[in-house]
């Protein structure tokens, strides 16, 4: 398993400051996520819904620590493998799994599904389908920030895939250009679809791509919620307070397949199985237990969650569907 | 009333409502400080100042992302396209991100921007900046496209869009800039899908938009003096489509001729002449004809590039074979 | 004759052809190690390995550009697009570049290259993933236009596209893939711009390509049950489209109805209809109508789905009402 | 005027050998080139020809320099600023001069005008005008050497302005992953259009983009044709021998405007004035008189190519124009 060089790029990893609360929350947040795909495979496989579903099981840590530095005022704009970031950024379960079953109660009416869950009230802006595509659209609200003052600051999160696209090297940099108050967060789980890093990349350290567009970068591994936090922290820092942009790679990983259709016959057992080592919710957990959090708030928070996941997905089958007849006015604005 | 170019009304219009509205800027390559590669916004950045009059660099796809991002967070961009020509880098922009994000969010985000810029063929600048790409962006639900043939139409229509909460396609005429013409005094807006009669005629009806409009004018004058009674309408907004005004004139006149710039292989055209052929089933007196611009790259050898976009003489050719009379 | 799957039609075609001609190569996201996102490509790269067979980054536009260049000097590769909704990032490449290097260049180069993938919606893939593409490919003058039904024609179609020293965009139908069907044994090619009769009928004829075909072929069967005889017509080559087949069928029957998937807006159903409103204006009993996708994004919701793209039904209906039975 | 870091970057320049000959030939090519677009403005100024043009004078030493570095079967692929690399890559005067005149007898046939050279006898593979859209075509054109190991290298021309486009990272980034034969030359002529480096790119150092992709860079002023020789040169070598890309910066100045419409008042009258010193021609010839070349020779020179360039305009001028009834047949190869 390639274990990331430590090689630590500015900013330096600070002394950690931690509180009991934070850690709870953040592991009940990574464990609902958890959950909540988990039932949504379980409800694809009963063909409860179709399309494609891609599942973020295996890089929770990273939603949830990134948006955790984020004010509700703050922008979020993701890919098709958005449901945790569209949960951490404080979208309903039930808005969620109903969207999925395409029920009109769903965050985007059911007309968006899985790939294209939108929260305009909590301020996410969507999960897109075109690789890449999304990533000027960041670099345009952060314009819209800069342009009111209004001290907002948009994450952009995106696979390794999307580093390839004409649509990244734009995006980034306009932003590093005019210097927009954005954070670029590419979740590298080492490859797109069935396609390996080397395979994408001549240089597989995506982070490098800052140097091009002279801003900064950070490179870590994204299992620790707590260092995610604290070094994406440290960009949306610079956004929020010197209005400048920031690449980031977090080396992650997902469990399962690129969508439910994939087998995931390009990486061997052995190598998911070392990765499984460093599930971030395992790791949370061991946070915890460090933190002294007593057996039984951990256990409480399972049940919760559980029951969480079981009325959301009960409402999503109680919903009712858009009628036809109104389907038109979602096209134009009257 | 004032009479000004066409370029100065769209400049007008953009002022205008700058002034009206501080969400609304204006972005694209060399609006700015060159004040416009075809000058239409001249004047705005010492007007406007650099933040809401941005230079960008070459990079089509990441600007017209730009005001996509930001319209979905309320602002009003215009953002200008140098020509159209350069649209296609930004063609998944427009397609799968400005058309359908309203939908996709479930009606949670509108698109309030403006995407402006010369179209069509100038003189000799050969097949990769002489396009027509109106039928691309008609086909597309979700965008609006607006191609106003003379300076009222411009201003008007151009205000229109500005304040239309959807994604519109603006195609400028690239050689109508120059173009004189009376535009109202003050304030005044021309809404979005009515188009207008621009010349009353009873013989027959040609549909033409942007230059055409001109050309058909001008063919309709010289079959005056045969005697011929040409209607020229001009549906001014391509989607939505004034439908209603294009079939009331041909039921009219019986006999319909559209005049297209652009390429006629799922042209604009098509589109019409299907709705007119059915709406008009029992009225036409002789199939819908389309004289369009010549399927094929544009040349760039003067006399070779006129033969491929439609001129007077085989609008009136096209108009006197229609009427039986050649 | 043997049976097999569309994709294996279409695996067979290149297959062959790669064995025939080693200046063929196959590129594209996921082709090779892969073995194809939808297995079109399965077994490729173990039999011609990575020279020819050749998995890219998530960089359309690149290697769409990749595919031309190689083409002008003198390869002929076939440049997979995972979906032709992302064919869109590639949209000036294929428009600006491929339909025009050989007319820009006085005939100096010519492309013979392919660009495949599936086209139109599959289920519940919502807006961004449910489009076909067809109107804008074929708007455009320098490309030919490709788009099988079914195991025959991919596989007669694919050879002869892979042969024709055009670009050419060759759409398959993401949910024909697992159809079966006979195909001729050993060698064969079908020639671009020829349709089929896909059913003999007197009463009406519906034109329809890509899995529209099978559409219309059961709307037919359910008919033939109520005594209405219906022609089933397939292009099978957009452009250059085989209008001749097209307008003979129609004026035998008399009436026409086109069964697009695609949006209706300058959809291709346009520019055919209006070419046989002109060419069977004298022997049409009914303006030629046309049941297309609905006019708007496309829905994720399945019902919702289903009602934004034609089916039996509406198909049966619309027959019926140009029969006036209804 | 922003004179270049002399910050050399690898690789170090070679103790320089040139021969007489040589330096007779790359002066005559850059006159000619100059002669040439000077008799181009001029016809246009009588609207002999419409359309675009835009003039490369002042940037005669980068074409003529880096192509010298070629074999006859290399291929070169430019923008619409590209008269001068069509020339130097072999294209007759008369063909190019018959060309803007939209004549059957032009490269093209006259279909494809001063934007839009092509010479498929030569491997000049074209004249584009979408910004960076060539670049991709490149990598192509390298892919295909590579495909056939015909040991063909692809030098690639584009401006400053094509760095910001979506084409430039996508064809860099396949060229330096499939480690392809061709040589990415920016002819950083410090504007696109009116736009100065500083507004398009936040890193004006170019060749810097080639850390994100992990290929060879090399960055110097161009009004020295020896240099430009020697410097392409050695990126050609990597390319030929190494199957390597390799990005160059070559600083560089139009001493026109963008095209004849430009009044290019975005440049003040003195930092022109400072850039016509370093003429590439007006150094070719101080280059001459170092050689020892007798005035008489480089004067003979100067009469030979004027000569050439009226043939070739009397040439134009005397030439058919295709006929219509022929043009179709350029749409598509039957
Ligand atoms: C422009 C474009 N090309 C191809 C696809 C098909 N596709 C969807 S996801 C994907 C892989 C993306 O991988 P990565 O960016 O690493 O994100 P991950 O799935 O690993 O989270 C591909 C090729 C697409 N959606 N858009
Ligand atoms: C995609 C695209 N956008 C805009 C244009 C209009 N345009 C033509 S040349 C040019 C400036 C290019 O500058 P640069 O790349 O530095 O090359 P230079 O003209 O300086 O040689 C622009 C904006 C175009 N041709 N293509
Ligand atoms: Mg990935
Ligand atoms: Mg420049």
């Amino acid at each position: 398993m390639s274990r990331i060089e430590r090689e630590v790029v500015e900013p330096r990893e600070k002394a950690r400051s931690v509180d009991k609360a934070q850690l709870v929350h953040y592991y009940h947040q990574m464990l609902a996520i958890r959950r909540m795909e988990e039932a949504l495979a379980k409800a694809y496989a009963l063909r409860k819904f179709g399309g494609f579903l891609h599942l973020y099981i295996g890089q929770e840590a990273v939603a949830v620590g990134a948006i955790a530095t984020l004010k509700p005022d703050d922008y979020v704009i993701a890919t098709y493998r958005e449901h945790a970031h569209a949960y951490a950024k404080g979208m309903p379960v039930k808005q969620i799994i109903a969207e999925m079953y395409g029920k009109e109660t769903g965050c985007s009416k059911g007309l968006g599904g899985s790939m294209h869950l939108f929260d305009a009230a909590r301020n996410f802006l969507g999960g897109y389908g075109i690789v890449g595509g999304h990533i000027p659209i960041a670099a345009g609200t952060a314009y819209a920030s800069k342009y009111r003052g209004d001290g907002r600051v948009t994450l952009c999160f995106f696979g390794d895939g999307s580093v390839a696209q004409g649509a990244f090297h734009e995006g980034v940099a306009l932003a590093a250009l005019w210097r927009l108050p954005v954070v670029f967060i590419c979740e590298n789980n080492l490859y797109s679809m069935g396609t390996p890093l080397y395979r994408s990349l001549s240089v597989t350290d995506v982070s490098q791509k800052a140097l091009g567009y002279g801003i900064a970068r950070d490179r870590f591994d994204g299992e620790d919620v707590i260092r995610v936090r604290d070094r994406v922290g440290e960009a949306v820092r610079r956004a929020r307070n010197e209005s400048m942009p920031t690449l980031i790679e977090i080396r992650t990983y997902r469990f399962r397949g690129h969508s439910m259709s994939d087998a995931g016959l390009y990486r061997t057992k052995e190598e998911v199985e070392e990765w499984k080592k460093r599930d971030p919710i395992g790791y949370g957990r061991s946070l915890l237990e460090k933190a002294n959090v007593p057996e039984a708030e951990i256990v409480a928070i399972e049940t919760q969650v559980k029951q969480e996941i079981e009325e959301a997905v009960q409402f999503a089958e109680d919903s009712p569907e858009l009628a036809f007849e109104r389907l038109s006015e979602f096209t134009y604005k009257e | 009333m004032p009479t000004v170019a066409y370029r100065e009304a769209l400049n007008q219009a953009m002022a205008e409502e700058m002034e009206r509205d501080d969400r609304i800027f204006l972005m694209g390559e060399e609006v700015g400080h060159y004040d416009g590669a075809y000058k239409v916004s001249k004047g705005l950045l010492a007007r406007f100042g650099e933040k809401r009059v941005v230079d960008t660099p070459i990079a089509e796809g990441g600007f017209v992302g730009v005001g996509i991002g930001a319209a979905m967070v309320g602002l009003r961009p215009i953002i200008e396209l140098m020509t159209w020509n350069f649209s296609l880098v930004a063609a998944d922009q427009l397609i799968n991100n400005a058309a359908k994000i309203r939908q996709m969010s479930g009606g949670q985000f509108t698109l309030p921007v403006v995407f402006r810029g010369p179209g069509g063929s100038a003189h000799q600048l050969a097949a990769q900046h002489s396009q027509s790409t109106e039928a691309l962006w008609a086909h597309i639900p979700g965008l609006k496209v607006v191609m106003p043939a003379n300076p009222k139409d411009a201003k008007g229509l151009l205000k229109s869009a500005i304040r239309d909460d959807n994604p519109i396609v603006f195609i400028e005429g690239e050689v109508l800039y120059g173009d004189q013409g009376e535009i109202p005094e003050g304030e005044y807006t021309i809404p979005l899908g009515v188009g207008e009669v621009k010349r009353q005629g009873k013989d027959i009806t040609i549909i033409g938009w942007s230059k055409m409009v001109k050309l058909a004018l001008a063919a309709a004058e010289q079959l005056a003096t045969e005697g011929i009674e040409v209607e020229v309408v001009d549906p001014r907004t391509i989607r939505p489509l004034d439908e209603e005004l294009l079939v009331a004139s041909v039921k009219k006149t019986g006999r319909c001729l559209i005049v297209e710039e652009g390429w006629p292989f799922n042209g604009v055209g098509a589109e019409i002449a299907y709705r007119i052929g059915k709406a008009c089933f029992d009225d036409l007196d002789a199939p819908v004809e389309r004289l369009t611009g010549a399927d094929m790259p544009m040349p760039y050898n003067h006399h070779l590039e006129a033969q491929c976009v439609p001129d007077i003489a085989r609008t009136v050719a096209a108009v006197k074979r229609l009427l039986y009379l050649e």
